[in-house]
């Protein structure tokens, strides 16, 4: 292959390039493969950290689609002019889950002045980085507002990100995790404890924007498709709500 | 055994290793060679900037990559307006992130075997009507070669396993920079991916071990006995 | 002249002076251990820079910090066999005897390896690595590596102190003819005054 | 200049850079002492085993100290049921992780300096009276020094740039195990966290550099002059 | 008996073998380069394994492939003076002459570093390194460093040939006054027939 020629480069330009928070991976690329199934070219499809993903389209990486697992990163972009405002659309939600292993025995209801921190005894509650994941800051607002912040704070095993931490609890690590309910979901070794109200934390939305620079018109169609019934159904079966 | 996806993964890791590697070696052995004979000032300077992949964070060499040569990047930008070339998204930038995380490493190895070279034997080259380049060719660089292909195979094993500066610099595209260590990670934050895990970290570890077994063979072959008369 | 050398260079905190003027062929440099012998060497060959001095060999100028002269190494074309030998631990003999005889050009060499290996005694060896080498045996081939590479003048370092009787004196013949037939000029370390009578050398005292 | 809280991240990442290195020294001795002069067989894929932290991404060899170190690993059960000790979630798994990624190089260096130590030196040491292993302390150590303090500075510099393996097998805990690279992520993951990142990157490289010249220092010191007569 | 030695070895593609059994104090080794002297002190040092014979010394047997008997070197504490000297490279000309002196028991000690720096002229290179000694000096400091290891014998390998007359007379003095008042067997290899008139020694030819 000849990855530099202009023929090339416009050949490859049919598919379009959709950069996408890593946590999308089964459900995003599900929704590609149905697209293709449609007689479209399979979008190709780049799994990573939206910050790594956002700052390689601030240094002008040639993609159309971006699907960020928080708002702030497409703030980030949009306020530097690099998303379409107008294709700017809050793609998905997701609900957060308190998880155990499978065989734990623990109860506890969510809620106000919850006993998060006697249920988890010695051990440690595995939450994605509140310092930096998006997951792990929802989580943190959550128990704020819960009052049992202050329980664990200084216990938490902060994970890379969200499927590390659900790692931590499936492997009977960590007696209790707060993930998202996608991740929950998709893990037979653990067991949901409980869900978060919606009303403790911000609303978890994977914001979607077709980037300034893309020229492909698939970018745009691909977009649409996200936005259909048919895709909406499929994320569901992930797990994750739509709007 | 493998998927034809899985091949692909493959066949791409060993071009981005191998393109990496091949292209930092003379780079590599011309910063040994400085490091270990020329006396200039500055030199611990020079050699704590080769270490600078190695004690950043991967991510954060990536990102410096990204800044550099991203089309608005000092390098990157000049290579688009005079080539009409970019490395983002492209399998010749994992490649460029490889060399940069391997580059420490093979400078070392080289470094700790020119030093090792007497320099008494090179004198006794340019009496016999060798050049200081022709010594150099015949002489030291024989006598450094273990240092060369330990080089080879640590900056080859480190390429394999890159991903920090990889995912970072140049996105986790499949088929164009998706390497063995970005599709290992994808299938790491699967639920249920630990066999492809399994599998495909089981043959970066077999392709390893072939260029291990190259390179002793190699070293073998050229008869070692570096040790002077 | 075949030698016109005046040289100084400080080692450590002595001084090594040499005055060598001479039309002899084969000048002996003769002087306790430590004087400066194998240092003279270094410096004719180009390997050792004097902090002062001149340096010509058979007409021609090696060096002169007066007029900034300075060839280096491979332009003097010094055929030296070292003290130390040094040869090349990752060649063969036979590599190691045509490492020189390859650069030099076809009109200055004067011997052939056969020939070389025939009077030194080594064609036993020629695939043999150097480090494998009795010390005789290396000897020879070092001496065998200066004389293939084709020299405008020989510097020989205690060049047979390793070797018996019998092969000693047959080395010594053969470096006799070089002096008398090649006309080569020669720089020669002993220890050993029956190498000295052997060669009717001229002898300069160094150091002392 | 610094915070509290990031001077305590400096010192959480000399500690345990120092330890790793510390600790992995002996081992990473043994290993290239046999991998340079002992006959065995097989000694290709201890060869290989040796660089396996280097092929595999660092994640998956953090996952898999995970498994084995866990409280429910085959390890990790062991050393809290045994000795009531476990390293997951301290900084002495920290230690861990950072000690197996920088091994490969370390044993890469030592290996290619034991190699160019002349075995006719040992000898001469035998015959005036020393055993084996004094030989091997007084003759075959020293010489092969330049290897040990590279391999010194290669580890440290490893472990203080050790991201993946340390934050999947001990998890990113604030004064426990999380070390320069931890907070250097957490702040490349927010917008805005640039100048953090350069300052924390900055200090990495400060740190790196003291021990590079520290290293210089003692090499010189030493003497270099490997070289035989 | 002094030296009783018996023994074959293949090297390449040939067998040297040595037969060794004299009451003399002091044994030559003669034969030309090659023949295999430093293979046989090599041998009777514990460096190199014979592939059959015997070998005992001022009457302790160190090797015997019948009675699979075989003496690491450090046990047979032989005073080795190397062909190729190989001094420690990373210690001082002092450190070098101390390394056996400081394993040796004290009752086995014979000469102290004043003594043997006298007679062998290195008093004023003590802090140097063995890399800037020049080749008679590093001869010297080999030659001082087996003496103070208080070997029960003593293996001698060319050990004067890259000294001056003057020199040379001094050390084969105090070799032959080491024999005599010491009784210490001394194998010694060397080219130069004056050396073995000098000390009177039982010439045994090796190879040829
Ligand atoms: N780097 C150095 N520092 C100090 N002194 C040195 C250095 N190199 C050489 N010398 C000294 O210079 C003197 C001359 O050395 P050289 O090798 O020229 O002697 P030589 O006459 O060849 O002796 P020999 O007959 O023993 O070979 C010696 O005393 C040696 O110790
Ligand atoms: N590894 C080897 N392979 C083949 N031949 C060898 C090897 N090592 C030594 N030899 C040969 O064994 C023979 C004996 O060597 P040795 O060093 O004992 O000779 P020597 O009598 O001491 O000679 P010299 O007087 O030249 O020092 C030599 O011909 C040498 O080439
Ligand atoms: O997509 Mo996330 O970064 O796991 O919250
Ligand atoms: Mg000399
Ligand atoms: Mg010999």
């Amino acid at each position: 292959p000849a990855p530099f020629t202009p023929a090339a480069r416009a050949d490859a330009s049919r598919a379009p390039v959709v950069l996408a928070a890593a946590s999308l991976q089964e459900s995003l690329g599900a929704a590609a493969d149905a697209w293709a199934r449609h007689g479209h070219p399979r979008p190709v499809i780049s799994f990573a950290a939206s910050s790594a993903l956002a700052r390689q389209v601030e240094a002008g990486a040639p993609a159309d689609l971006f699907v960020s697992a928080d708002e702030a990163w497409m703030d980030y972009l949009a306020q530097r002019r690099l998303v379409r405002p107008e294709t700017r659309l809050a793609l998905l939600t997701n609900r957060l889950v308190l998880v155990a292993p499978a065989g734990s025995p623990v109860r506890l209801s969510i809620g106000p002045r919850m006993a998060l921190g006697a249920a988890l005894g010695s051990g440690r509650l595995a939450v994605a980085d509140p310092d930096s994941v998006p997951a792990g800051r929802y989580a943190r607002e959550a128990l704020t507002r819960l009052g049992a912040w202050p329980q664990v704070a200084r216990r938490l095993a902060r994970g890379e990100n969200v499927r590390a931490a659900l790692a931590l609890v499936a492997r009977g690590e960590a007696p209790l995790g707060i993930v998202y309910a996608t991740d929950a979901r998709a893990e037979p070794r653990v067991r949901v404890v409980g869900t978060f109200p919606p009303a403790s934390h911000a609303p978890i939305s994977y914001p979607l924007a077709r980037l300034a620079r893309s020229a492909n018109p698939e970018g745009e169609a691909f977009r649409r498709y996200l936005l259909s019934p048919e895709a909406r159904a499929l994320f569901r079966r992930f797990g994750f709500g739509t709007r | 055994m493998l998927t034809a996806g899985e091949w692909q993964i493959v066949a791409l890791s060993l071009k981005v290793s191998a393109v990496a590697v091949g292209l930092t070696l003379p780079l590599a052995f011309a910063l040994a060679w400085v490091l270990a004979r020329a006396r200039l000032p500055g030199k611990v300077l020079l050699d704590a900037a080769v270490h600078l992949p190695l004690v950043v964070p991967p991510v954060v060499t990536g990102w410096l990559l990204l800044l550099a040569f991203g089309a608005n990047g000092p390098i990157g930008g000049w290579l688009e307006r005079v080539l009409g070339v970019t490395v983002l998204f492209r399998w010749t930038g994992a490649a460029l992130a490889s060399a940069v995380m391997a580059l420490p490493l093979m400078v070392r190895a080289i470094r700790l075997s020119l030093e090792a070279v007497d320099p008494r034997l090179e004198a006794a080259a340019r009496t016999l009507g060798a050049g200081p380049w022709r010594a150099f060719a015949t002489i030291t660089l024989p006598l450094a070669l273990p240092g060369v292909l330990a080089g080879l195979v640590l900056g080859f094993a480190r390429s394999l396993g890159e991903f920090g500066a990889t995912i970072t610099f140049v996105s986790n595209i499949p088929g164009e920079t998706q390497t063995l260590p970005l599709a290992i990670y994808a299938a790491l934050q699967m639920p249920g991916g630990e066999s492809t895990v399994a599998r495909l970290a089981g043959i970066s570890v077999l392709l390893s071990l072939v260029a291990l077994v190259a390179s002793e063979m190699l070293a073998r072959r050229s008869g070692k006995g570096a040790h002077v008369l | 002249m075949s030698f016109d050398i005046d040289l100084t260079l400080r080692r450590g905190n002595r001084t090594i002076a040499a005055r060598i003027a001479s039309h002899a062929r084969l000048v002996a440099l003769f002087g306790p251990s430590g004087a400066g012998k194998t240092s003279v060497l270094d410096m004719v060959a180009g390997l050792v820079r004097p902090d002062a001095g001149r340096i010509a060999v058979g007409g021609a100028l090696l060096f002169d910090s007066a007029q900034a002269v300075n060839l280096p190494p491979e332009r003097r074309a010094c055929g030296y066999v070292f003290q130390d030998l040094r040869l090349f631990p990752h060649r063969s003999v036979a590599q190691n005897l045509r490492y020189g005889e390859r650069l030099a050009p076809p009109e200055r060499r004067f011997m052939g390896l056969d020939e070389v290996a025939g009077f030194l005694g080594i064609g036993h060896l020629l695939d043999r690595r150097p480090r494998s080498l009795s010390g005789g045996e290396a000897q020879r081939v070092a001496i065998g590596r200066a004389l293939l590479a084709g020299p405008r003048f020989l510097l020989l370092d205690e060049p047979v102190s390793s070797l018996d009787a019998a092969r000693r004196e047959e080395i010594l013949a053969v470096i006799a003819r070089i002096r008398d037939e090649l006309g080569l000029p020669i720089l020669y370390v002993t220890h050993d005054e029956r190498e000295l009578a052997r060669l009717g050398a001229e002898v300069v005292a160094i150091g002392g």
